[in-house]
């Protein structure tokens, strides 16, 4: 450390800076020559403002008087590319193959804990996939960091640019899976140049998880099936175009591609929701533009429940790999999972 | 209009009541669209000083925007703090909202004059003292810290601020010889639309319109004297406690006060209605009431204009100015106004032998020395008192500033 | 003989001018305070503790959120702790890109400081919404570059998290283009306004002796005529590199804090020109890439020992103190937060004055109560 | 239109005369300064109901405005506002209320036997030169206001207009006025000297540039004491910043 204040005081000589270098005193303005001019002078900014509003507006930012309002709901700012709300998983537009591999990382880095992964297994041989069985982030304790974002090695989890979450319903902020994917056409649209940077080595990596996921395993809940019909659609749209490129999303294969201990899970959520403050399914929140099918990204488990006639009682047809994934779930983490949905469960109830 | 009812009711004295009260009626109509206009124009006003729209949401403009906001008050629930006075808090605003709408009993909108009583300046004066009984029955009413000391520097201010105010009318009263509002407009009539001939184009006028303008701007709390509801300070002052209902009487009576300042000044300085062609029988009556309601409303934007640039004084700086500023150029301009009296006007009769060396009263050349001798004996003494002001210190710190 | 009655006040924690949850127990004598206690902790987050649980990347998120007014100046704060504790090395580049990156933030914090201080004084909104247009295009750039308007969460250990690409290069050169004509609107707006002038000069006033036993640092201490600024009594990062002069103050009054920080906006203006002008064009020499991947994962440990590191802070000194066991995070964490230290000298500056000074004494400190309660 | 003015009369004295009794009968204080207002305000409209807007107006400027104001600022500042334990009668309160009918009597007498006021009649000054604009504009002033509503002034004479009281002032009663108004200028005199000396009596508290320079002064003479903070200080305990003023 160099000089401290008190040896500055000691010396009452000329200002020197603490280190040496430039001082300015600056400039007091002394009473006594004011007649009311110096209001006048303020008067005279301001009513150049006043006037200068009514011509001349934002876009010439090296203006200092103007109109700045944006007016929000009809005007709305560019975005930059890397602006950050909330996290969503990609998943590839052709194949409908997530990009994400479960490996925790974004887990582990998250520092309001609020990423709960389960890893997919593999239904014949109980060995680890490397994919998401299950992807909930809690978007109401989301600190929008983007931790998890810079962090994944798959280039899986990207920073979503939606903004419009404001919702009645807390619960309705927890999103799993299904919620969360998002093609990468769609985030090519809203960060061409990030996802540019990316994307050779994202690709690359996404070929070599493929290979290892058996099944429909991996892949977006809605785009099983659909992936032969969506390629055309999607090869064919343009970055521009990304809204258009999101196939619908199918209602129904959501059930037939659970365990019925899941689609039991998802019932307790789902009746816990319900017996919060909000009805299920009163979507608060306008859609996002990408989103093609109408419904809010966010509102999609929702949606579904009110949708699907009973997924409960839907009988979750017996492909047998898919059943097997709850059971080799391990007790551990389902503890977990129960536990926290117990906490949201008793939040819900406070409400 | 009393003869269009008597010819309805055939009674004289219900005759009469009915037309008073339809004028009071249409007072309070005017006056509260006015002031729903007043603070569109204050919001709208002070957004594009700041660069940014206003409200523009309600209606087109946004010029709905006061009636959602009266529909918003006026539906909430209406709160008494539990350990308040319940009566005088009810009383308060009624006392404040009645003594404001007194004070329109005597303003000429234009040519259409409510009532015309010969003691008109004065008694805008005295009604509008009556308001501070409000304030202090507000702020003490409310039992809180913050709404006593609003409601004390509401009184305290008010009081200093009427006698500057009060005694730069009376270098109007003097000029005109009445202190009948009508009278005092009349007196700045011209037949050719000569706006010169308002009072304010005198030197007099012109003092005396600065003193009466910052005083009334005082006496309607607006910034820079809002220290009664000063914000920042005391939350809202003695308005801290009132929600619902009672908070818009409150802000009505602040906006109808404002306005009244506003017409009293454009009446008494500005002409009121006179304009060019404000004496024809039915149109020029019509324009009158648009010439005075553009007179009122540029003074108001004036107001907003101060508003979007001014910080606030603090209590014993406003007392100071009061009294130390705007006090002296009263008395200073109430001599001038003696002197320029006795210049026009005054012949060897009144022992004035020496003007009429100038001419006749009221001849060019009285009018021209007394112009000059008023302007110079004005603008002396506006920049001395300043000067003495600003050297003697208007602040009461005699902190020395510690040489470092 | 009138005796007067010592009469408390309690300003806040409800109240429109404490800059956040904040109380003042005022015993005042007539209008003339005689004691001031301040009474914080309302806002408390355990951010210390946190950052004693979190890792050193996680923390760097909850710095933003100390002082949510310049972010980037507490990261930048703890990113040099860190990476003083690791000898990380930083590119060129990126010390240039926190550089101009810290110097936004004190253009964005004075602008919003003097705003908020001139409506605290009852400058109807004015002042504030010409400082919050400089704020608003401060935050755009912010936005392009980190992502987030106020918890930018920019800076990495070993550089920032991204590069300025020339877009933003030219976003940043307009802004400092247009910056001066608000600088010299706002003086012709308010430097000379006689009510500004009889509210300011004056009141408040710190003396230099009392200022420096307090400890008080920022536009205070410079205000009150003490050349102290970190930048250059312990030049961190390249501020070496800059011309750039220190405004001080004579008296010590509200006004003079006021013009210092008028007058530091012009020279973080003129940093920035120079920084501009000096930015290494090596691309990808943002952060230091040998480091990269290492910060990027969970396990970053740090070598066992303690580092304390201090930047200018548009508050004042802003220390950060790290105490490492090895671990992957810090053992101790403390934070030199430089409102608190400032307000501690509140009441002395109050006493004397009437309760409308309080309000304008307090603005003049800027203080940012989510970095006194922490 | 007599029968209104009666009602108004009735009204008005029902009011003036109960806020009166309420002044004496209601324990809270302020509320009886409350009331008083109320009772000036209507005796300011029975002034308006007499025609004497010049005096209604004064009663309501001086009275209602700042009188009472007076009275509020005062009883404000007192301790006990409320009233709660105060006996309101006393045991010989006959005698007050013997006093106060007598002092009623006092004034009621004379005005009942000699109902009419001696006032004179006059005309418009001649020695007020009024402009020629004025004067010109004196006539028509009235048409338009005319057409809108009667003028009850205009045409009755002036009990107590602003002139005539003006006029009396300075020509008949020159002497009592100068009386009086030196009268309050020694009271203003005075209650500023008293002001001034509680001022200078009255503890100040420093500010730190103050303190700074006392101590400066201080160290001048050989006595140096560092200054410090008092921060430390409880409330109501700050020596370090309370001084009497020499």
């Amino acid at each position: 450390m160099t000089a401290t204040p008190e040896q500055t005081t000691a010396t009452q000589t000329a200002l020197q800076p603490v280190g040496g270098g430039g001082v300015v005193v600056v400039e007091r303005k002394q009473p006594g020559q004011s007649y009311g001019q110096g209001i006048a002078k303020g008067m005279a900014v301001v009513i150049r403002h006043f006037a200068k509003s009514f011509t001349s507006r934002i876009d010439d930012k090296s203006d200092q008087a103007g109109m700045f309002t944006v007016e929000y709901p009809e005007e709305r700012m560019e975005l930059p590319e890397a602006y950050r709300n909330m996290p969503v998983l990609l998943y590839d537009d052709k194949t409908g193959q997530e990009l994400c591999t479960s490996c925790f990382q974004c887990e582990r880095i998250c520092p309001p804990k609020v990423i709960h992964i389960t890893q997919a297994k593999d239904p014949n041989t109980g060995k680890a996939v490397p994919a998401a069985e299950e992807f909930i982030i809690e978007y109401d304790s989301c600190m929008s960091c983007g931790l998890c974002h810079e962090i994944c090695p798959f280039d899986a989890i990207k920073m979503d640019h939606f903004y419009e979450l404001s919702t009645h319903d807390h619960l309705a902020m927890d999103q799993n899976k299904a919620a969360l994917d998002r093609p990468i056409s769609y985030y090519q649209a809203i960060a061409p140049n990030l996802w540019a940077a990316v994307e050779a080595n994202a690709m690359k990596k996404l070929q070599n998880n493929v290979k290892r996921r058996p099944g429909n395993i991996g892949v977006a809940p809605h785009m099983i099936g659909k992936t032969q019909k969506a390629l055309p659609t999607a090869a064919a749209a343009g970055a521009g175009a990304a809204a258009a490129a999101r196939p619908k999303t199918p209602v129904a294969a959501i059930g037939k591609n659970m365990s019925p201990e899941k689609v039991a899970r998802l019932e307790a959520i789902r009746a816990a929701k319900r017996g919060g403050a909000t009805m299920p399914g009163e979507s608060e929140i306008v859609a996002p533009s990408p989103v093609a099918s109408g419904e809010s990204g966010l509102h999609v488990a929702e949606s579904q429940a009110g949708l699907a006639p009973s997924p409960a009682t839907t009988p979750a047809p017996a492909t047998g790999p898919v059943a097997a994934v709850g059971q080799s779930m391990s007790d551990e983490k389902k503890a977990r999972l129960e536990a926290i949905r117990a906490a949201k469960r008793a939040q819900g109830g406070g409400q | 209009m009393r003869a269009m009812w008597e010819f309805f009711f055939g009674v004289g004295w219900l005759a009469t009541l009915t037309s008073y009260l339809t004028i009071t009626t249409a007072i309070l109509v005017a006056g509260s669209l006015v002031m729903m206009l007043l603070t569109w124009i204050e919001r709208r006003g002070l957004g594009y000083m700041q660069d940014r729209k206003g409200p523009n949401r309600v209606g087109p403009f946004g010029l709905f925007q006061p009636i959602a906001e009266a529909i918003k008050t006026i539906t909430k629930e209406d709160i008494t703090p539990t350990d308040a006075d319940r009566w005088v808090h009810f009383l308060a605003p009624v006392v404040i909202l009645a003594s404001t709408v007194a004070a329109f009993a005597v303003i000429p909108w234009g040519n259409l004059i409510p009532v015309d009583i010969n003691v008109g300046v004065l008694y805008i004066v005295a009604v509008s003292a009556v308001h501070t009984v409000g304030i202090l029955m507000a702020g003490w009413a409310s039992n809180n810290k913050f709404a006593l000391l609003g409601g004390m520097r509401g009184v305290a201010q008010a009081i200093s601020y009427e006698i500057p105010q009060v005694l730069s009318l009376v270098s109007i009263v003097m000029l005109v010889g009445s202190m009948s509002v009508v009278d005092v407009i009349q007196n700045q009539m011209d037949p050719y639309g000569n706006i010169l001939s308002w009072h304010i184009f005198t030197p007099v006028g012109l003092l005396s319109f600065i003193v009466f303008w910052i005083a009334s701007l005082a006496e309607g709390e607006r910034p820079p004297f809002d220290n009664p509801e000063a914000e920042s300070e005391l939350v809202a002052g003695y308005m801290t406690e009132y929600g619902g209902m009672k908070f818009a009487v409150l802000f009505l009576a602040n906006y109808l006060t404002n306005f009244a300042i506003c017409a009293v000044t454009a009446g008494v300085f500005l002409g009121g209605g006179n304009g060019p062609g404000s004496d024809i029988p039915i149109l020029g009556t019509l324009l009158s009431v648009f010439y005075f309601l553009a007179k009122s409303l540029g003074l108001f934007f004036v107001m907003v204009w101060i508003r979007g640039v001014v910080p606030r004084l603090r209590i014993d700086e406003l007392m100071h100015f009061a009294w130390k500023f705007l006090l002296p150029l009263a008395l200073v301009n109430i001599f001038s106004t003696s002197l320029w009296i006795a210049i026009i006007r005054w012949g060897a009769e009144q022992g004035m032998g020496i003007a009429e060396a100038l001419g006749a009263p009221g001849s060019i050349a009285r009018i021209a020395v007394a112009w000059v001798v008023t302007a110079i004996i004005n603008v002396v003494a506006f920049f001395l008192v300043a000067r003495l002001n600003a050297t003697r210190g208007v602040t009461t710190y005699q902190a020395t500033p510690t040489a470092v | 003989m009138l005796k007067t009655e010592e009469l408390q006040i309690n300003i806040g924690p409800q109240h429109p001018s404490t800059h956040g949850v904040f109380r003042l127990m005022a015993t005042v004598d007539g209008e003339t305070v005689v004691h001031l206690e301040p009474v914080f902790g309302y806002l408390h987050r355990n951010h210390e503790q946190l950052g004693e649980i979190w890792t050193y990347l996680q923390t760097i998120t909850i710095t933003d959120r100390l002082d949510y007014f310049n972010s980037m100046i507490n990261e930048h704060g703890y990113c040099m702790t860190v990476e003083k504790l690791a000898s990380i090395e930083v590119p060129e580049r990126a010390e240039y890109i926190r550089v101009i990156m810290s110097e936004l933030s004190r253009i964005l914090n004075h602008a919003a400081a003097i705003g908020f201080w001139l409506q605290d004084m009852g400058s109807w909104g004015t002042t504030l919404m010409f400082g919050f247009r400089q704020r608003e295009m401060i935050m755009d750039i912010f936005e392009s570059v980190g992502g987030s308007r106020m918890m930018c969460n920019y800076m990495r250990f070993g550089g920032v998290a991204r590069d300025l690409t020339p877009n933003l290069v030219e976003q940043i050169n307009l802004f400092l283009e247009g910056f001066p004509q608000f600088i010299d609107d706002f003086e012709r707006l308010m430097m000379e306004n006689e009510i500004l002038l009889a509210r300011s000069r004056n009141v408040g006033v710190l003396p230099k002796e009392l200022a420096a036993a307090y400890s008080v640092t920022g536009p205070v201490i410079r205000g009150s005529g003490i050349p102290y600024d970190i930048r250059r009594a312990e030049p961190y990062s390249i501020y070496d590199r800059f011309a750039f002069d220190i405004p001080v103050g004579s008296v010590g009054d509200v006004y003079d804090r006021f013009l210092v920080r008028m007058e530091e906006m012009r020279q973080s203006h003129r940093i920035l020109r120079q920084a501009m002008e000096q930015l290494p064009q090596a691309s990808g020499s943002y952060i230091n890439q040998a480091y990269k991947a290492a910060s990027k994962q969970q396990g970053l440990r740090l070598p066992a020992g303690e580092a304390y590191c201090r930047v200018e802070s548009p508050k004042g000194e802003l220390g950060y103190y790290i105490v490492s066991n090895g671990g992957n995070s810090a053992y101790r964490y403390g934070i030199r937060a430089p409102s608190l230290i400032n307000l501690t000298a509140l009441n002395d500056m109050c006493r004397g004055y009437t309760v409308a000074d309080i309000v304008v004494i307090l603005g003049s400190i800027d203080i940012v109560m989510g970095e006194v309660d922490r | 239109m007599d029968f209104i003015i009666g009602l108004i009369f009735w009204g008005l004295s029902a009011l003036i005369l109960f806020s009166g009794l309420m002044v004496v009968i209601v324990k809270n204080i302020i509320h009886a300064a409350l009331w008083l207002i109320a009772s000036f305000a209507g005796i300011a409209a029975f002034y308006f109901l007499l025609e004497a807007p010049y005096i209604g107006v004064v009663q309501i400027l001086v009275y209602t405005g700042a009188i009472s104001i007076l009275m509020l600022f005062a009883i404000m500042l007192t301790r006990q506002v409320t009233g709660e334990g105060t006996q309101q009668l006393f045991k010989r309160w006959w005698v007050a209320a013997l006093v106060a009918f007598g002092l009623f009597a006092v004034v009621i007498v004379p005005t009942i036997w000699f109902p009419r006021l001696p006032v004179a009649e006059r005309g418009q000054p001649t020695y007020w030169p009024q402009s020629d604009r004025a004067a010109a504009s004196a006539t028509p002033a009235a048409a338009p206001a005319a057409q809108q509503e009667p003028q009850p002034e205009a045409e009755t004479p002036q009990i107590a207009g602003a002139f005539e009281i003006g006029r009396s002032f300075m020509a008949e009663y020159l002497l009592p006025f100068e009386v009086s108004s030196l009268l309050l200028l020694v009271a203003l005199i005075g209650a500023v000297v008293i002001a001034y000396e509680e001022r200078t009596r009255r503890r100040r508290i420093l500010t730190l540039a103050e303190e700074a320079e006392l101590r400066r002064s201080v160290a001048g003479l050989g006595m140096e004491r560092p200054l410090q903070a008092s921060a430390q200080l409880p409330p109501g305990k700050s020596e370090a910043g309370t001084a009497e003023r020499r």
